[in-house]
């Protein structure tokens, strides 16, 4: 019973958060109400005893990703003003195809998958360890896709230098090697000059 | 003999060919030599094989040169069928032509197209000849359309002015249309008779004269009637009967008698010929031999009343040649081919006269054709005014000159068929005869008599022409005069074209005809006593005279009183009206709609440019789908996933 | 008593709502990017539901690599955008229509 | 135990793309060359790896993560061509155009490392891995000139769409994965292949999981992406976009739909059915509007994968096969008109617009008549390759009675003719604006060449390359 | 005789089209030079194609039979027989005039002008020899590439719209029929053309996959209404190219239709055939009355062309109704007609267009209103226009009677409607030629450019004469072709009235 309650809630606080997310005009709210959504998916992770990735969730997504974004959001100068201006004209559409799609998917899920969903798992036996299973298949049966992962995630620190990282062009910057290899004829400059006649 | 045959044919082929592409080389006299010689090999020939048949005992001759081409199992051939009518017309066609030739040296002398003259008549000889000696109806067809591009290229020689120019596509176009029923007839022989040799066909006659065809639903009609019709029109178009006659006078564009010449005495007979040749086919259509009779009448009449209003020397004859086309026609169409072939014969002698005279006072005139400024030539060119009356009269049919027995056996012979329209047949030449005397005499008169209209310049320069011009009037006048003497008993009542034309017994107007024939003399002497025609002729030379030389006012005051007549004969009852107004506009105007309408609107502008544009629409439309916008992208594939889902899932 | 279609229901929504997310929103790229993370969490629910309803790990496994993904993906995502920025000095989704047709 | 040899290939490129980018950072910008040579030693060592340890049968390793098979090491041989033609074309154009850096090099490496694992792929999981080295690599290549507002804006479109595809593709994996129980495209085929294994919740994933293939593939409409993004990328990268993903696209949709959901056929082919006519009209129709080159070619290849879906939609062995001829043969196409435009390009001036064509015939007859054939090719005309490989789909449709989409193709396929004849048009009937004359380096001469005759001598003996499409697959 | 003679006529030509571009503009003359003697090489080497000729025999003959794609069992089969040994030897005997009339007037890129040309000739003779429909649907269509350059780069101001319409419209055409033959190779196994004929086909297939190839080839005839392009196409074409297209490139419809859709589509071709014949009357009939309101002189004689090959068509689908009607003699005939007209009208039209193109080197227009009165200034020039008009018209002893007085007869056997719209043509045909004739050629001089105009030269003369010349033989001799087409046109026959249902 309790699980049940603590479903809906958790549930209704997500859905609230998402279209939170989706409504909200300010990025930086939006962004927020994203990291609420993902601690309230965690939470819901874990009443179906997927703690590792409820962990996962927290820390890599709401402290890293999102903080990724918010400094994203921040970092831009972003004029807020002008974001604020409404998104009403494909509301209406966009709430119709979203009501259809939900309709649909949740059509064939509820009624048309023969009951199939329609299981309560249960409850791992104690001393159950989501994390250790899931070491041991990541490692072995999923090694290639891990070492792939390993390549994306080359791949992505690769892409990001390369788009962001740049030398603004007259941006004074100090040459160490440089500096270190003047000499002192380089800097000062005997000048002899003649005395003055009068 | 075959080497002869071919002899005959390829001599003049020969000397065309050398005339016309080594004209430059060889030079004027190159050319003129070459080509006589060529067509008197024919000539000699000719006569020769002429003799051969007639008194020497030579078979005749039916036999292959090669074979064209099989296809199938059908053989077409070129081959020669030599027989005495053949012979005849071999005769006739090579002697017109090398009159045509020596008449040229002086007629053309200045020309600057001298050698290609040449060569065109002697290209025409070979044409005719090969028509005339075929022995199958694709020779037949070659020779007929030959004979009618050389009489293209002949009329429009002098291509500089429009008038030849106009005349002679006119000239071939009509001809056309004469070829295309001679075809579609060719055609329905070879389907029912199964071969276009000659021999095979006639064969079958009368096989196929039991046999229909339909063309019309529900209208079955007689096969041999359908195809003699067919080829009865190739010979409207050639031969000049009504209404394809057209071409006829304007072909007088071309460089004067000698092209005229070639039409008058020699192309258009190849109808004649050809009628005549297929006599076994038309001798069992009764419907045919009406048809032919009926137009032939009416181009013996009505072309004929057209010659009394022309004022060119050269139309008055072209018109009298239409008329006695007529004649000959309508003894094709009474069963009396072999007066047909008569006729055709001495009015190649008598009509080559009358040109080569009206050629002698044009020259003489400085080409000048007018009457209307001639008059009173008797005294400066006595030769040529004693030939034209000699010709004249022939024409007319002056008793003992030779238009006289062959017209008159004609107008017996016609009196005599049953056939329906042979009443109307018969009084139209009757008629027809006082109309050519009156317009023959018109003539003589105007030219050579009365007053002297042409301007003084012309008249200093006045006289006769030189020998070579009217060396062959002088030639020429004789058999105009004597040859129906020796050829009327032999051709009409001897049984001369027996095997080469075919006569039913039911149908053999000559016949009877001939059961009262007792010689030349008699038949002379009988027409004083019986021959309406006769009378007919003086009548027409009376009001002739009366007309244009005695009360010369009167003939304008007929013209005041009769002015709708009038018009109605010097537009040539508007055939050339009608042709070029409804059949040529006509024609253009259908072009130019199809042309407009179907082609550039419909097709181009509306299929193809169409389609082009709709897609160009089309795709600019679709382009504002392709917005730029990042949310119409999603929006596309959302949607689609949204209608994937509705429509493939949730259909399962 | 919560199911397995419990969850899918919820992961539908939620990916409804991503897909509503990205085409209301005319004016912010960045609101983009959040939708597509939204929409990463929606299949991450689908994964881990069918992974305890069909007792092992493998959906788990999936959601693990996904989260990875989509941490790659963002750090391109927004250097794209801080790219695109620094170009036009703006994120306006309405702007970005200089390619089209 | 697992079998690293056959892995080689991805196990070189991926050593080498280490050394590249690690040689590169020490390199100075006059120096760059050699990361340009070093990445095509790479490519001709991952060459000589997928040589040598190539495969006669189907193999797996990785505890069946990665499959090895020789139609496989035939498409990354043809992966690895066309990336060394995409650098080869591109390196003059970099360098005049102040993007010669290495990362293209090193991200086009990794672009080619994530075709080889989609080619690779055995499991949903690899899949969408390998999907995504290669996408994210992609994202950053689009954008990588930085200076370019339309590079950005054509990746950021590339990049948001992209991720909604792949969320996409993973919300379908995911309904798959729960209606089977396994993502392994084996015994995924076998789940689907017994009795009520087509039903509705796993039809209902299919349409999620053919969206994304579809975007791979830049069918309508998941092609939006495809003109802005050949028209916004810099052209090298557009080259690259158009070609090598291109085998990406087969394989991926070869190993899912085929391998993995192949008993779902009668439902996926319907589908494709819709996306293949969509495919076939916009893209021809929206090509013939196109000014600018390089968009065209982009609405170009829409309607290529129109013909290319055909195959798949027979779904016969034939079928499959003569989609990855097409593929092929689309490829070697779409590099060889990619590189004349690069060809043609100078410093400060990029030949992407029709009318820059003009004339050429003028300028260099040979280059002209190469393009001459890569359009003809295109537009599908005897004997150049471009004709076989729609003779071989609309054989395979009509093998399967589809007559009316094979009619509905060829007539599409007039309609394209009319663009590429338009750009013959401009090369051959109309007198040059630009008189500069033409002077690529050697190698790119070559090259090119080569490239435009190769779709010419595999015309004329389309054997060679059917027979081994055949072989291998 | 082991020499692969098929190869050589195909593969010279092609050859020597690539050096002549590899030799460059540059080096024109030599690439003149190259391309003359490759033209006239090729047509030497054709000759054995009639002197070793076995015309007693429906078989293939010369055939050539090497492995191309095993996959699809295509083979690189050739093969002539009597339909096409006649069609291949027009091909080659006027290139080589077609060469030598483009030597001074072409200044732009010579060498690509000769060898587009070269390589046009080589894939033309591919089409009439390949016995692989898959190797002839290459030859093809290949074709169009290098008149699609022919046109738009040599051609006249509306060149463009004329070359796109041209291929668009031809490309349409021929995909269709690529789609029949893919599902006709899906049923026999095979490519061959020997075994689409054998091929067992139903009613329905065979009316769809009739279409299919009526649709290819209608365009390349052209029939009415598919026909707009080639006004087009050959007034904007250079004179060489007007000369190719109309004598050589049109033939192909109409091979197609014997090759193709009689013997593999018998009963479709039977149930159809009234369709066939009323589009070539129209053909015939309406086109004639469009060519007689043209300006253009090039136009007049596409729109002839159009005419002309009606024949061709209504020759080829008589047949039936003739058989039908007992006169198989007669269907034969149409058949053999329907062939001849093709090489006569290959010769004359080329001739014609060769003529205009004369005129147009002079003047630089094509509008009959520009000239008047040529004959006055060009003599040698008018005999040869004259001939050849007349030739047009059909008239007897030029080859162009010969075809038509065959149709005529045998389509009379068909019913006589039918040979009496057909012998329109006697008229309306005479009509356009000569009126253009006379308004182009008859007259007084009409201007100062018509007064300028200096006669052939001796280049002209050359080629001018000798298709005079081989005018007048096939008319006065057509013998010899007609007994090299007769035995396989008899099969042919026997072929296509045997139902295949």
């Amino acid at each position: 019973m309790i699980p049940t309650i603590l479903f809906y809630a958790f549930a209704a606080v997500l859905l609230v958060a998402a279209i939170g997310v989706i409504t909200s005009r300010n990025p930086v709210y939006s962004a927020l109400y994203l990291v609420f959504a993902f601690v309230q998916s965690a939470v819901l992770w874990l009443l179906i005893e997927a703690e590792f990735l409820a962990i996962t969730l927290v820390l890599v997504y709401v402290g890293a990703v999102m903080v990724l974004f918010l400094f994203v959001v921040m970092m831009l100068d972003i004029n807020v003003e002008q974001l604020r201006q409404g998104f009403t004209k494909y509301l209406p559409l966009g709430v119709v195809v979203a009501l259809v799609v939900v309709i649909e998917i949740a059509n064939v899920v509820w009624f048309r998958s023969e009951g199939r969903a329609f299981v309560t798992p249960d409850p791992y036996p104690a001393g159950y360890s989501n994390t250790k299973e899931l070491g041991s298949v990541l490692y072995t049966d999923h090694v290639y896709a891990f070492e792939i992962a390993a390549v994306l995630l080359l791949l992505a620190i690769v892409a990001a230098i390369t788009l962001t990282m740049r030398r603004r062009p007259g941006l004074k910057q100090q040459d160490i090697a440089k500096q270190v290899a003047v000499s002192a004829k380089d800097r000062v400059r005997i000048v002899k000059v003649e005395s003055a006649k009068e | 003999m075959e080497s002869v045959y071919l002899t005959i044919v390829l001599a003049p082929l020969a000397a065309a060919i050398v005339a016309g592409l080594a004209g430059s080389r060889i030079g004027r006299a190159g050319a003129h030599w070459v080509t006589i010689i060529g067509v008197a090999i024919s000539f000699a020939l000719s006569l020769y094989v002429l003799y051969g048949i007639v008194f020497g005992g030579l078979e005749t001759f039916n036999g292959p040169v090669y074979q064209w081409a099989e296809v199938g199992g059908l053989s077409i051939e070129v081959g020669f069928l030599i027989d005495r009518l053949t012979a005849l017309m071999m005769a006739v066609v090579t002697a017109v032509s090398l009159a045509v030739h020596v008449y040229t040296i002086g007629y053309m002398h200045d020309d600057p197209g001298y050698q290609r003259f040449f060569s065109y008549i002697s290209l025409f000889t070979f044409s005719m000849l090969m028509l005339v000696m075929s022995n199958n109806f694709m020779q037949l067809f070659f020779g007929w359309e030959a004979v009618g591009v050389v009489s293209y290229l002949l009329i429009g020689f002098w291509f500089k002015r429009d008038s030849a120019v106009f005349a002679n596509l006119k000239a071939f176009l009509v001809n056309r249309v004469g070829d295309f029923g001679f075809l579609l007839g060719i055609a329905a022989l070879l389907l029912y008779g199964g071969s276009l040799d000659y021999a095979t066909v006639f064969g079958q006659a009368e096989a196929l004269s039991g046999e229909t065809m339909q063309i019309f639903e529900g209208a079955e009609w007689s096969v041999l009637t359908v195809a003699c019709i067919c080829l009865f029109i190739g010979a409207m178009g050639k031969s000049a009967q009504v209404p394809l006659h057209v071409w006829l006078p304007d072909s007088m564009e071309g460089p004067t008698p000698i092209s005229a010449l070639i039409h008058a005495a020699t192309m258009v007979t190849a109808g004649i010929f050809m009628v005549a040749r297929m006599s076994p086919l038309f001798e069992y259509t009764e419907t045919a031999l009406s048809f032919v009779l009926v137009i032939g009448a009416t181009t013996a009449f009505f072309t004929g009343l057209l010659g009394i209003v022309q004022q060119d020397i050269k139309r008055v004859i072209a018109y009298s040649t239409l008329s006695q086309l007529g004649y000959m026609t309508v003894a094709l169409g009474a069963s009396a081919y072999a007066a047909g072939i008569f006729h055709l014969a001495t009015h190649a002698f008598f009509k080559a006269l009358l040109f080569l005279a009206a050629g002698s006072v044009i020259i003489a005139l400085h080409h000048e054709q007018d009457i209307r400024k001639m008059g009173g030539l008797k005294k400066y060119l006595p030769i040529t005014y004693w030939t034209s009356v000699l010709g004249t009269l022939a024409l007319i049919g002056f008793p003992g000159f030779s238009g006289f027995f062959s017209k008159d056996a004609l107008i017996e012979a016609v009196h005599a068929s049953s056939l329906p329209g042979s009443t109307y047949a018969y009084w139209c030449v009757l008629l027809g005869v006082f109309v050519t005397s009156l317009y023959s005499f018109r003539l003589l008169f105007v030219v050579f008599h009365g007053e002297e209209r042409m301007d003084a310049h012309t008249k200093e320069h006045l006289h006769e022409t030189p020998a070579v011009v009217t060396g062959p009037l002088i030639a020429l006048a004789i058999p105009s005069v004597v040859i129906g003497w020796f050829m009327i008993e032999p051709l009409l009542f001897g049984g001369f074209f027996d095997g080469a034309i075919f006569v039913r017994e039911e149908h053999d107007v000559l016949g009877e005809v001939g059961a009262e024939f007792e010689g030349a003399l008699a038949f002379v002497t009988h027409a004083f006593t019986h021959s309406i025609a006769l009378y007919m002729a003086a009548a027409g030379a009376i009001v002739a005279w009366f007309l244009y030389l005695k009360r010369r006012e009167i003939p304008g005051q007929i013209l005041a009183r009769f002015g709708a007549l009038y018009r109605l004969l010097v537009n040539k009852y508007y055939f050339d009206w009608f042709n070029e107004n409804v059949v040529a506009r006509g024609t253009r105007g259908t072009g130019k709609l199809l042309w407009k309408l179907g082609d550039q609107i419909l097709i181009d502008g509306l299929l193809v440019n169409g389609s082009a544009r709709a897609v160009g629409a089309i795709s600019s439309a679709a382009r504002g789908l392709q917005s730029g916008y990042l949310y119409h992208y999603a929006f596309a594939m959302v949607i689609a996933l949204a209608v994937l889902i509705g429509w493939f899932a949730l259909r399962s | 008593m919560v199911t397995v279609a419990h969850y899918l229901v919820l992961a539908a929504i939620l990916f409804s709502l991503s897909v509503a997310g990205i085409f209301i929103n005319r004016k912010n790229l960045i609101l983009l990017l959040m939708c597509i993370e939204l929409m990463l969490l929606a299949v991450n629910f689908n994964f881990i539901a069918f992974s305890r309803m069909l007792g092992d790990t493998l959906g788990q496994v999936f959601v693990f690599f996904i989260l990875t993904v989509a941490a790659a993906e963002a750090a391109i995502g927004l250097a794209i955008l801080v790219v695109l920025f620094r170009n036009t000095q703006s994120i306006n989704v309405d702007e970005l229509d200089s390619l089209k047709g | 135990m697992i079998d690293y040899s056959l892995a080689a290939p991805e196990i070189f490129l991926t050593a080498a793309i280490c050394v590249v980018l690690m040689v590169d950072a020490f390199l100075r910008a006059e120096q760059r060359r050699w990361t340009y040579t070093l990445s095509m030693l790479a490519l001709v060592g991952t060459a000589i790896c997928s040589a040598l340890f190539g495969v006669d049968e189907r193999l797996t390793t990785f505890t069946g993560s990665y499959v090895a098979d020789p139609a496989g090491d035939v498409l990354k041989l043809f992966a690895y061509l066309i990336v060394a033609l995409v650098f080869l074309y591109s390196r003059d154009y970099l360098e005049e155009n102040g993007l010669f850096k290495g990362e293209f090099f090193v991200l086009g490496l990794l672009g080619l490392l994530g075709v080889m694992i989609i080619i690779s792929g055995n499991n949903l999981l690899v899949l969408y891995l390998g999907l995504e080295v290669q996408s994210l690599s992609l994202y950053a290549l689009i954008a990588l000139n930085r200076e370019s507002a339309r590079s950005a804006e054509s990746a950021m479109k590339y990049f948001v769409l992209g991720a909604i595809a792949s969320g996409t593709l993973l919300y379908g994996i995911s309904l798959l994965y729960g209606m089977t129980g396994t993502i392994e495209l084996g015994p995924l085929a076998a789940q689907l292949a017994e009795p009520g294994g087509l039903n509705v919740p796993t039809v209902l994933a299919l349409a999620f999981i053919v969206v994304g293939v579809a975007f791979k593939f830049g069918a309508v409409p998941f092609h939006m992406w495809i003109p802005d993004v050949y028209q916004g990328a810099p052209t090298p990268v557009a080259l690259y976009v158009g070609s090598a993903p291109k085998i990406a696209a087969f394989a991926l949709a070869w190993r899912v739909l085929v391998d993995g959901l192949g008993p779902l056929h009668v439902s996926w082919s319907d589908m494709l059915i819709v996306l293949c006519v969509l495919s076939l009209v916009i893209g021809n129709l929206l090509a013939i509007v196109q000014s600018n080159f390089k968009r065209m070619l982009g609405y170009s290849t829409i309607s290529h994968v129109g013909f290319i879906l055909m195959g798949f939609i027979a779904g016969t062995e034939d079928g499959i096969r003569f989609a990855m001829f097409y593929t092929i043969a689309y490829v070697l196409m779409a590099t060889a008109a990619f590189g004349m435009i690069l060809m043609l390009s100078r410093k400060g001036f990029e030949a992407e617009n029709l009318e820059d064509f003009k004339g050429l015939n003028a300028r260099s007859p040979w280059f002209a008549a190469v393009m001459l054939l890569i359009m003809f090719s295109m537009t599908g005309v005897p004997p150049l390759i471009g004709f076989y490989a729609k003779l071989v789909v609309l054989n395979s449709l009509l093998e399967v009675g589809l007559v009316w989409l094979a009619a509905l193709g060829v007539v599409f396929a007039v309609i394209g003719a009319f663009y590429y004849l338009r750009v013959v048009w401009y090369m051959y009937f109309n007198e040059p604006v630009e008189t500069a004359p033409l002077a690529p380096a050697t190698d790119l001469r070559v090259a090119i060449s080569a490239n435009g005759l190769l779709l010419l001598a595999l015309g004329i003996f389309p054997g060679a390359l059917l027979n081994l499409v055949a072989r291998v697959l | 005789m082991d020499l692969p003679i098929l190869s050589i006529v195909i593969w010279l030509p092609i050859a020597a089209g690539l050096l002549v571009l590899a030799l460059g503009s540059e080096r024109s003359l030599l690439g003149k030079q190259v391309a003359l003697g490759a033209t006239v090489l090729t047509f030497v080497a054709s000759i054995p194609l009639y002197t070793g000729f076995d015309s007693s025999t429906a078989a293939m003959q010369f055939v050539e039979r090497v492995p191309w794609i095993e996959r699809f069992n295509a083979f690189y089969a050739l093969g002539v027989d009597g339909i096409s040994m006649p069609l291949i030897l027009l091909t080659t005997f006027l290139t080589p005039l077609v060469v030598i009339a483009g030597w001074q007037i072409i200044k732009l890129r010579p060498a690509q002008y000769f060898a587009a040309f070269l390589l046009l000739e080589g894939m033309m003779i591919g089409v009439f020899a390949a016995t692989d429909a898959l190797l002839f649907y290459v030859f093809w269509e290949v074709m169009l590439v290098p008149m699609f350059i022919i046109i738009g780069i040599w051609g006249g101001e509306r060149r463009i719209y004329a070359t796109m319409k041209f291929f668009l419209y031809t490309f349409l055409g021929s995909v269709f029929m690529l789609v029949a033959l893919i599902y006709m190779y899906l049923q026999a196994g095979s490519y061959a053309i020997a075994d689409l004929h054998a091929l067992p086909l139903g009613m329905n297939e065979q009316v769809l996959i009739f279409f299919a190839f009526l649709i290819a080839f209608a365009v390349k005839v052209p029939m009415w209404p598919v026909h707009t392009w080639l006004p087009d196409a050959h007034v904007e074409a250079p004179t060489g190219g007007s000369v190719i297209l109309a004598a050589i490139l049109l033939k192909m419809g109409g091979y197609g239709f014997v090759r193709f859709s009689l013997p593999i589509t018998p009963d479709a071709s039977q149930a159809l055939d009234w369709l066939m014949i009323a589009l070539s009357l129209i053909a015939i009939v309406y086109i004639a009355f469009v060519a007689l309101v043209q300006n253009d002189m090039k136009k007049l004689i596409a729109y002839s062309s159009i005419a002309h090959m009606g024949f061709v068509t209504l020759g080829f689908f008589v047949i039936y109704s003739a058989v039908t009607n007992g006169g198989e003699e007669g269907a034969q005939l149409a058949l053999q007609g329907g062939m001849v007209q093709m090489i006569s009208h290959g010769l004359i039209s080329g001739a014609l267009f060769l003529c205009v193109g004369v005129m147009y080197d002079r003047l630089h227009t094509r509008e009959i209103s520009d000239y008047g009165g040529v004959a006055n200034t060009m003599p040698k020039f008018a005999a040869f226009m004259v001939l050849f008009a007349l030739a047009n018209a059909g008239l007897p002893g030029t080859s162009g009677f010969v075809g038509e007085f065959f149709v005529i007869l045998g389509s009379f056997q068909s019913s006589f409607w039918l040979a009496f719209f057909a012998a329109t043509i006697l008229i309306l045909g005479a009509a356009y030629t000569l009126w253009m004739v006379r308004r182009v050629l008859y007259g007084e001089v009409r201007n100062e450019g018509v007064a300028s105009m200096p006669d052939l030269d001796g280049r002209e003369f050359f080629i001018l004469a000798v298709l005079a010349v081989s005018v007048l033989l096939l008319g006065i001799w057509p013998a010899p072709l007609v007994e090299a087409m007769d035995e396989t046109l008899g099969s042919l026959l026997l072929q296509v009235t045997q139902s295949k249902l």
